[in-house]
């Protein structure tokens, strides 16, 4: 207890905890439970995007797409490296996100229906990510803070070229249009969601503000999101996928409908369009794949023997 | 056949081989053996694609009639293309995509290095801007060989296999016609033949690292950089890479 | 909404099927696990696709603007369709294509045998007219499931995994909305919530002759039919079957 | 050498030679061979066709593929059984072609390229399939000539679709008759060639012939089909494949070239530019349906035995 105490007080007073710090055991889970859902999220999050990867209509699209998976597959990277100072090896989380353990965020259990999806997802979902994100860079785990700085970067960047693309529909040719409509109506809900439940029905939540590994509530990151896109779907001449939106003067925010957690609920337990072909997917590429990751560790090994040898 | 005719198959013939291979490379993404590979396939993908848009541009170019180089790639059939039958043949596991990746990447590498004097400045531009790129697959692709084919006798095997399975297409990178004899008039390209004994000194060097067997046959599959015969494999990939572009005509992305 | 815009969409609905599932099933050819199957599933496929024309065929007449079967077929995109999720999922093993296409046949051949008697007297012919081919594929399909459900215990573990797989798909073929109660206060067609008793009571004894367990769970994914959110399948499966009219738009083919 | 001789003089008077009458096992061999390669070849057939089947034009295009495919499979179906009643097992010579001791027509191991080689596939390969076969109806092996009646009807059913199909394909659009020429370009030397070598190089010849295996040379076959197509590929208005083409007033026949038999052994070889996908796919087919076959059969097996349980 007087650990606890000393290591609240060094919270409090904004010091990052390093990985050899002395920490409490729920504060090491809950970090590894919340950096590996971040890293697996990246991961399976790979696969909406690159379902258009070989459909990327023009050279440059299709460039800009690959380079913003890979920088995703880099963003995994990052963060099982700063999960793995916690004591936790990369394998071991993803066989737990393989056999359903670990989550990632629901958001990728959606489809990507049509390529303005692509514009969508960089816009909406990677936007949604960095007001997630932008106050980590100030938690206390320091590996996490550094990897959110990081990551924030290359996301605000893949936000800008996101709404780039969509805009490029939205102003194309009145097929583009529907299909940049049709995008922003099927993704808004999700997105919104992606802040979580409502704070009334969030767990977990005191004791990690507590610890500075959540720095805002749900509903206060929702609101900053809903304030920040509105004005940005109506930039792009679309129309608002929310009816319920409405600017409240009193509040100085937008108004809007509360998603249908319910549906949220659904897609957390298994029943989201895509979870099953999502996890389907990793788990072929991890089988898969078992007979490479083995190949090449055992010639890493020659090697180094044949070197020891040598010595 | 005049000079331009020749360099606009030549250019096509770069650029095609870029694009198919990049669009191959890019169906691996998020489905790799391990997370460094995914970024790596990745990155190989997207150098790739770049180079295409060199290639393919100035494709264009000389042909004069104002196609970009997404037209050329989005536009053309089966027959118009002129990459190699190698980069067309789908990935199979990853041992074949990476041996693929690694055969390939040996002749690009000795090409674009002969590329570099080009008597055509944008050809030697294009050259030099990509090979340092090429050097790098290259290296990586050897390493990957190397490692998988000299791992365990699983790995071992299915390298040995890949490459059984690849080598008839590996004779095509070297086949001469009139477009090269005209290219190598006009001091743009190399001889595709004369490219031969670099190309096996550096595989052997590899493959043996690699404890693989190369195939003694000397047998090579031809047709897909002169356009007449691709494999079957071409169509379906089209399909994808065209499809939005053939439903969508006249957009701007 | 109208009725004849309800009645475009239901023929859609019914069109989009055959057209799906069809394409999916074509898939397999020359390539089953024994030679009276690679016939069966051609057959079945051969059905589906003149299944199509009727429907896809009526659509057109209803819809009024020149639109063929095969305009309907070809130059729709993803969204356009209203065919349900079940169809439309990958071929899988044979299990799961058989198993599907027992889980669509059964619900088909009782819609069928309702529409026989629909107050518009085209829909009825064509009901007519298919119910025969469909009663025939149920039979097969049924026999398949089984037979692979008693066989071994891998190819019991495989269908039974077919059917877990393919469960969550079963529900969106008896969600009603309001172009089903247009189709029903016209005499036009049945609520689909008003087949699953009978449904039910056919795959429980099938799959039950056949020693798998139905999972039981109710929930049932949704957006085929409306076509507000298909599976990313479609997608890719549309590149495929639309190519060469996208390609050579205005052609007789 | 009696026995022999009463073979050969049943064979003389046109009388046909029954599953359960006597036979040299050299023609036992032979024509176990002979059709085994044919049905393989029908197998072996509907893998290019089935290469365009999800990508044809129009519903009824579609249809009619599927039907000829379909068709194609049944005439293995029934060669394999007329290879049966000589005693060998439809799974054995599955085996045998599988690891490539049984061959199948070259002719299948060349690529469907474009939409019009399926016409042309009906109409030339169909086409000299069916010079090949209609001597076969009268061969002397009664269950052999008796599928050929039935193959050699439904072939010129195909061979008729085919021509349909590569005419709408030369009257259609200039894009469309670029493909017919480049198909007819592609596939002329390869159909000539399913005739086999010239006369002078051909094996096995002399005694098929005198066994009624084999009616007709190679040769006789390959100018008949010229003779034929030649005026075919006229009245398409698309142009002749073959520059060496001139009607030859003294013989009554046209002359054309020769194919390049060099090519022609080397796909034999396995060097076809299709040979090693085809066997793969064929090989892939019967692996994976390893379970389908074994768990089938299974329960035939338990179904019986609970009938003879009950009796």
């Amino acid at each position: 207890p007087e650990k606890l105490a000393a290591f609240q007080a060094r919270i409090d007073a904004g010091e990052k905890i390093e990985p050899k710090d002395w920490m409490p055991a729920a504060y090491r889970k809950t970090l590894i439970r919340q950096i590996g859902q971040h890293a697996h999220s990246e991961i399976v999050g790979q696969l909406p995007e690159g379902n258009w990867i070989t459909r990327a209509p023009t050279l440059e699209r299709k460039a800009i797409l690959l380079a913003k998976v890979q920088d995703e597959a880099g963003h995994g990277l990052y963060l099982y490296c700063a999960a793995e100072t916690l004591g936790v090896t990369r394998d071991e989380m993803t066989e737990m996100l393989l056999d359903g353990r670990m989550k990632y965020s629901s958001i990728f259990n959606y489809p990507t229906l049509n390529w303005s999806d692509i514009g969508a997802v960089g816009w909406l979902v990677d936007g949604a990510a960095i007001i997630n994100q932008v106050p980590l860079q100030r938690t206390s785990f320091g590996p996490y803070a550094r990897a959110m700085v990081r990551v924030c970067k290359e996301e605000s960047f893949h936000a800008r070229q996101g709404f780039d693309a969509i805009r490029k529909m939205a102003e194309g040719t009145p097929a583009q249009k529907k299909m940049a409509q049709d995008s922003v109506n099927r993704l808004w809900f999700p997105a919104l969601m992606m802040f979580g439940p409502s704070d009334k029905d969030s767990v977990h939540s005191e004791q990690s503000m507590a610890w500075k590994i959540k720095m805002n509530t749900n509903d206060e990151l929702r609101q900053k999101f809903v304030d920040q896109t509105v004005p940005q779907i109506e930039f792009l001449g679309l129309d608002l996928p929310d009816p319920g939106t409405k600017w409240n003067e009193e509040r100085g925010h937008y108004d809007y409908t509360d998603p249908d957690w319910s549906e949220f609920f659904d897609v957390i337990k298994g029943n989201g369009p895509c979870n099953v072909d999502r996890l389907a997917a990793r788990n072929k590429a991890w089988d898969d794949g078992k007979w490479v990751r083995d190949g090449l560790l055992a010639h890493a090994r020659k090697k180094a023997a044949a070197k020891v040898a040598a010595e | 056949m005049t000079r331009d005719e020749a360099f606009l198959q030549f250019l096509l013939r770069m650029g095609d081989n870029t694009l198919i291979l990049g669009h191959r490379v890019s169906e691996w993404c998020g489905h790799s053996p391990v997370l460094e590979e995914d970024i790596a396939l990745a990155n190989t993908a997207l150098d790739l694609i770049g180079q295409t848009q060199f290639w393919l541009g100035l494709a264009g170019e000389v042909q004069g009639n104002g196609q970009s180089a997404d037209d050329l790639a989005f536009l053309r059939d089966v027959w118009d293309f002129r990459n190699i039958l190698l980069v067309e043949v789908p990935n199979g596991d990853f041992g074949r995509t990476l041996m693929r990746q690694f055969l390939f990447d040996a002749w690009h590498a000795i090409q674009l290095g002969r590329l570099m004097t080009s008597s055509d400045t944008r050809v030697a531009a294009i050259a030099e801007k990509t090979s340092k790129e090429v050097a790098y697959h290259l290296e990586r692709s050897a390493d990957t060989v190397v490692g998988l084919g000299d791992g365990t006798e699983e790995s071992h095997r299915r390298m040995q296999e890949a490459l059984d399975y690849l080598w008839p297409y590996v004779g095509e990178m070297f086949q001469s016609d009139a477009v090269d004899a005209e290219m190598v008039a006009a001091g743009i390209a190399p001889d595709p033949a004369s490219l031969r004994g670099e190309y096996d000194a550096l595989i052997e060097r590899i493959l043996a690292d690699a404890t693989l067997t190369i195939p003694d046959s000397r047998f090579g599959h031809r047709g897909g950089r002169t356009g007449k015969m691709h494999t079957e494999h071409l169509g379906h990939l089209l399909t994808q890479m065209q499809w939005l572009q053939r439903a969508y005509p006249g957009s701007n992305w």
